[in-house]
């Protein structure tokens, strides 16, 4: 089935992402920066926590935001790409961002180098993020995997909202699982599911949802990080009519909408668009996504 | 140098940047490479200080571009088969020259089709106020079978060019394919059938296999190789080039500094497209402007069309072993 | 794979690394690039353990080589015009061959001369006792005007081949050059015209120029790329000469690693030659060889010669995005 | 001129450099290895003094052999080839090897980012040494820049010997000399010679040269580092019926033998030969070498 494009009538007018040069001095939005690592070391087996120290503008990225790094070369390897990786947490006062990551290949190994004092080029920050809407009361925030890094900062932004945040978490063995203690520190609730306890299948979810939809309510859902379990979320949003926002991943090579690498499918209206993730995202309409 | 005949500028301000490309004055040589472009870029570098905006290559007809995935890594390179998505010549009129329009720097569109005749009329449509030039992307090799394009022969080039310039009083720059054995003989005919500068080069063939899989990285199985890995072989083509053609050459391939945009422009480029480099450091291209002053500032070099062509070809002689006697 | 049907060998011992070349057969597949080895490398690895060896290319006449400097780096990867500096055919059997006389590992020598005529008489004065293929470097691209050889074209390059194939009972092997718009054509033409194996391929015709000095980094203005830089790139032509050919293909190009070799298997390759990687791991060879015996243990494959081919194209259909999502 | 090659009557017949398969088991004497850097610091404002720890093969290098070091990637640059280093020092006892190296380029700023502790590869002992005949009383050294670092192991080994040394020791200015102190140690002369001072021209060189042979004779030269002051000792070395050695510097890519891009002119009986670097020096006949 060949992929449509995004119909014309479809577009909304082009925003004028750059001023022209009359208006007010040109000053840039997206900068790659050297920041200095506070902070690089493992939360668990397979994650590490890295803060760094960086400009002001960095420092205001958003939930559901990301930056493109440029990871340091580990030995005998030579990533190539910029990294995405989402925002974990931003403090604007101190002037620093945190990133949560699983080591997976060469790019995340040489993350793994570095140390405290090293340099980073971060660039960002980048993509638009997720929308909270002031006037809900409660949400839900299903996450898996590095997903689990991409929800964290909801937690604090719902409370800055009042909104309460239930959360069910998925990992693998419940050692694994990372932003518990995080998400529970905001006020929010956290429910943890592992496949090694059997209860991380899209069943036991279903039911977990509908038991807190039927309990406590839940004005919107978000997701990142399993596409079975977006799925889940999809059904219950259209039988609930509850919005939904989802992040999604993409490799990338721009992170800025330039190439196309990062497209993926999106369900408009009954139309098959294809979008930019990196630029239109990460975070998108739940039931525009497909798996 | 001879500073005392000619004296070098004296400040950064004072080094005269710009380039003539078939008629069409840009404020320095340094422009992006279709495809690796967008209005993104505008949160990262400012728009009006880039010697011209080239557009990701435009089609008539809506295409939606090549299968995932669409990029893998290799050492100081890229392989990319986006293929050419492409929303139709309506939706570039409508929604993306309008993103450029407050700027005053030159706009140029890359075209493709998949006829002669098609890159003329579409050439021929395009050629509308706020357009500056066409770059006629006759070299890309994810679109036809097996990396075959225009480019890769010196009739079809002819052809295409002599048709496109009937079709348009706009500046015509032909992008030559490095995938053929020829590439001057290429350029030459471009040329010859009117093209007002070529841009050497596109990406160069290229295939990589997941050895987990498999299966090849890339959806579409092959790939256009750019970034730092293709900079000698390009570099060599420009220089070849040269010999060849005396339009105006634009470099592209691998440049990522100031001194990559020298060298090419030693080996005979007029100007430079910024491609891969760009993902790396989205402000490569007004860093490369900078340095680009700074370096002829340094070396005394008043405008910076002066280093066109500038390679020193010496008789073979005694080979310059002063490197390895540090005696004064 | 499947286990069941069929068991993977239980040891790296086990696994058959054996490959068979147009009649000659290996060890394993593993064999130096013309003009990276010599005798010295006998310190750094075990001759015997080679699948092949390959000399420098031999020519009639003596010949000096190319004025320095020889070699520039560049990204990931080396120019080098180093040239052909040889002391002639006596020199080389009495000089050269003795080192390599105590081993069981067959000596292919590479060949070259200014005519199809000069190639055949090399070949029938080279076909003697010691000497198990000829290898014909019919695009070492630094020795012809320009960088243009033999195999640049179609036609000259059937007829060095078909003059070989009468001089000599050895097998022939065929070296093609990277620079041509159509290596498939190339090799569909050495195949036709006797060869019994292509080499795939000499070094990518680059340049490098001196920023302090603005001359060419290379005394002989031009040289060949070698290095992972070049690895996408040839590795696309070995996948296309596999759709062109049906004899064997020998993959040269960045190799340094056992998994870039996997690679050019997958895509059509035989065996691999490795050159540049020696300079920056001297025993690199052997330890491809190990590494290989390894991945093919890991993954179940009883002889190498699984791998020759083995790329899995499919129709395209949805993308695999599997690895976005980590649920089981 | 065409650059003639070795003629085949002079070339001695092969040496086996590898054992045939049938012998003893084969065994590597050339290795790249990953050694431990034990220490890396400056000298002076120009040179760095590296020492690692290593197998015992590579601390067995000799005087005038080197090492092709796999030179760490500085911030922003690629050195890709291997770059030669001469031996400073050995201790086989130890298993530790020493190099002295001034940061010119890409390669050497790479070993400037080198800390205790970390892993260099280094590949060696390469190429052919300085010879020292027991008999010979009195050598002189004269050598200039990195050249001192070439020379330095000749103090020790020619002490070992019995052998007496003195060095002239050529500088841009005294503070950038290297190497005195170690040769003073192991009871050598040591002659400086500066641009600062005006004292390092051939002619106040060849001045010390003749007074040195005249006061106290030589028994051979040695020299690294500078052609200029190399054609002096050629000269005097004719006049006095000297033997002579030089170390010479070329540009390498493979090291071993291999590649040919290292080669240099030599004059054997008044024919022009060309010899590589690595593997047929880097020390020479010093009556044969050309500048
Ligand atoms: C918007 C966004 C936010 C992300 N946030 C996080 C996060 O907070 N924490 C975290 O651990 N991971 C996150 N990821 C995934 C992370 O980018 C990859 O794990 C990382 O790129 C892997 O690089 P590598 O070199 O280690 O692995 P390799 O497998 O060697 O990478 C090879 C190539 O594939 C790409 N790639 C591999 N896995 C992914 C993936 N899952 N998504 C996108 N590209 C991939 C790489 O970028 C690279 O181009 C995010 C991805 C995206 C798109
Ligand atoms: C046998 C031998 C022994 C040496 N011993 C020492 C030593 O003990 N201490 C020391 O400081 N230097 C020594 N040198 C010189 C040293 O190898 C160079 O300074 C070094 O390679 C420069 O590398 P770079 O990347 O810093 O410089 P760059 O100029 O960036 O190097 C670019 C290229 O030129 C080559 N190159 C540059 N200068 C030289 C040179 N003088 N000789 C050979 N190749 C060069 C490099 O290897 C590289 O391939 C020796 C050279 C040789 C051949
Ligand atoms: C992601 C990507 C997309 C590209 N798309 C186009 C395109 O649409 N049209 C075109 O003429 N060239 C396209 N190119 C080629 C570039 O314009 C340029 O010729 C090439 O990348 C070499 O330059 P570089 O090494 O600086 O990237 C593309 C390159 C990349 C990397
Ligand atoms: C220093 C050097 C010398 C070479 N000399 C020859 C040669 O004499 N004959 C030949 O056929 N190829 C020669 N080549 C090409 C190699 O055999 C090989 O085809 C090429 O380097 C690509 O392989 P690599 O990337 O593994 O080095 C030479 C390559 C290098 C780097
Ligand atoms: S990563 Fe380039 S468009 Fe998204
Ligand atoms: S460096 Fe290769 S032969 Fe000397």
């Amino acid at each position: 089935m060949p992929i449509e494009l995004e119909p014309l009538q479809a577009c909304p007018p082009p925003a004028a992402v750059a001023g022209p040069p009359a208006c007010a001095p040109w000053k840039a939005s997206v900068v790659a920066e050297l920041a200095e690592v506070v902070r690089n070391e493992p939360v668990n087996a397979e994650y590490r926590h890295l803060v760094v120290s960086c400009s002001e503008a960095a420092a205001q990225a958003q939930p559901g935001q990301f930056f493109q790094l440029l990871c340091p070369q580990p030995a005998g390897e030579q990533p190539f790409l910029r990294r995405p990786m989402s925002l974990y947490g931003a403090d604007p006062a101190e002037r620093q961002v945190a990133f949560l990551y699983k080591v997976t290949g060469a790019g995340t190994r040489g993350l793994d180098t570095l140390r405290t004092g090293d340099r980073l080029d971060i660039m960002g920050p980048l993509g638009v993020g997720f929308r909270l809407d002031p006037r809900w009361r409660r949400i839900i925030a299903v996450g898996r995997g590095a997903g689990l890094a991409t929800l964290a900062p909801l937690a604090r932004a719902a409370k800055a909202n009042g909104t309460e945040v239930t959360a069910i978490f998925s990992a693998r063995r419940p050692e694994l699982l990372v932003s518990v203690a995080l998400f529970e520190r905001h006020g929010a609730e956290v429910i943890a599911v592992t496949d090694s306890e059997s209860t991380s299948g899209p069943a036991n979810v279903e039911r977990i949802l509908r038991r807190e939809i039927a309990e406590r309510g839940c004005d919107a859902f978000f997701t990142c990080g399993s596409s079975r379990l977006m799925r889940v979320q999809q059904r219950l949003a259209r039988e609930f009519g509850l919005p939904g926002q989802v992040a999604m991943e993409q490799q990338m090579a721009c992170g800025i909408g330039l190439c196309y690498c990062c497209v993926r499918d999106f369900n408009r209206d009954g139309e098959i668009v294809s979008r930019r993730v990196c630029w239109d995202g990460p975070v998108f309409d739940l039931m525009e996504a497909l798996p | 140098m001879n500073a005392a005949v000619r004296p070098g500028p004296r400040s950064v301000d004072a080094v005269d940047l710009s380039v003539s490309i078939g008629g069409l004055r840009l404020r320095n040589p340094v422009m992006p490479a279709s495809g690796t472009f967008g209005e993104g870029l505008g949160k990262a570098l400012d728009f009006s200080r880039l010697g011209a905006f080239v557009t990701k290559t435009v089609t008539r007809e809506l295409r939606a571009g090549n299968p995932l995935p669409r990029v893998v890594e290799r050492p100081s390179s890229l392989i990319n088969a986006i293929g050419i998505p492409s929303r139709g010549v309506p939706y570039f009129i409508a929604q993306t020259m309008p993103h450029y329009a407050a700027f005053d720097t030159p706009l140029v569109v890359s075209i493709s089709a998949p006829t002669a005749e098609g890159f003329a009329s579409l050439a021929a449509e395009l050629s509308i106020p706020g357009i500056a030039a066409i770059e006629a992307n006759i070299s890309c090799p994810n679109i036809e079978e097996d990396g075959k394009a225009f480019a890769m022969r010196a009739e079809s080039t002819e052809r295409v060019t002599r048709l496109l310039r009937a079709a348009t009083e706009l500046p015509v720059w032909v992008k030559l394919t490095p995938n053929t054995g020829d590439v001057p003989e290429v350029a030459r005919a471009a040329e010859a059938a009117g093209a007002d500068a070529v841009v050497v080069a596109n990406t160069i063939l290229s295939m990589a296999i997941d050895l987990k899989t498999f299966k090849p990285c890339l959806g579409n199985i092959m790939g256009g190789l750019s970034g730092p890995a293709i900079k000698p072989i390009v570099l060599r083509q420009v220089f070849q080039c040269a010999k060849a053609v005396t339009i105006p050459i634009i470099g592209c391939g691998g440049i990522a500094t100031a001194e990559d945009a020298v060298e090419y422009m030693l080996a005979g480029a007029s100007a430079v497209q910024v491609g891969t480099a760009t993902f790396l450091q989205p402000a490569a291209m007004t860093t490369i402007i900078d340095d680009l002053a700074a370096f002829c500032l340094h070396r005394e070099i008043p405008r910076v069309t002066d280093l066109i062509r500038g390679v020193v070809i010496e008789e073979a002689d005694e080979p310059d072993l002063s490197w390895l006697d540090p005696l004064p």
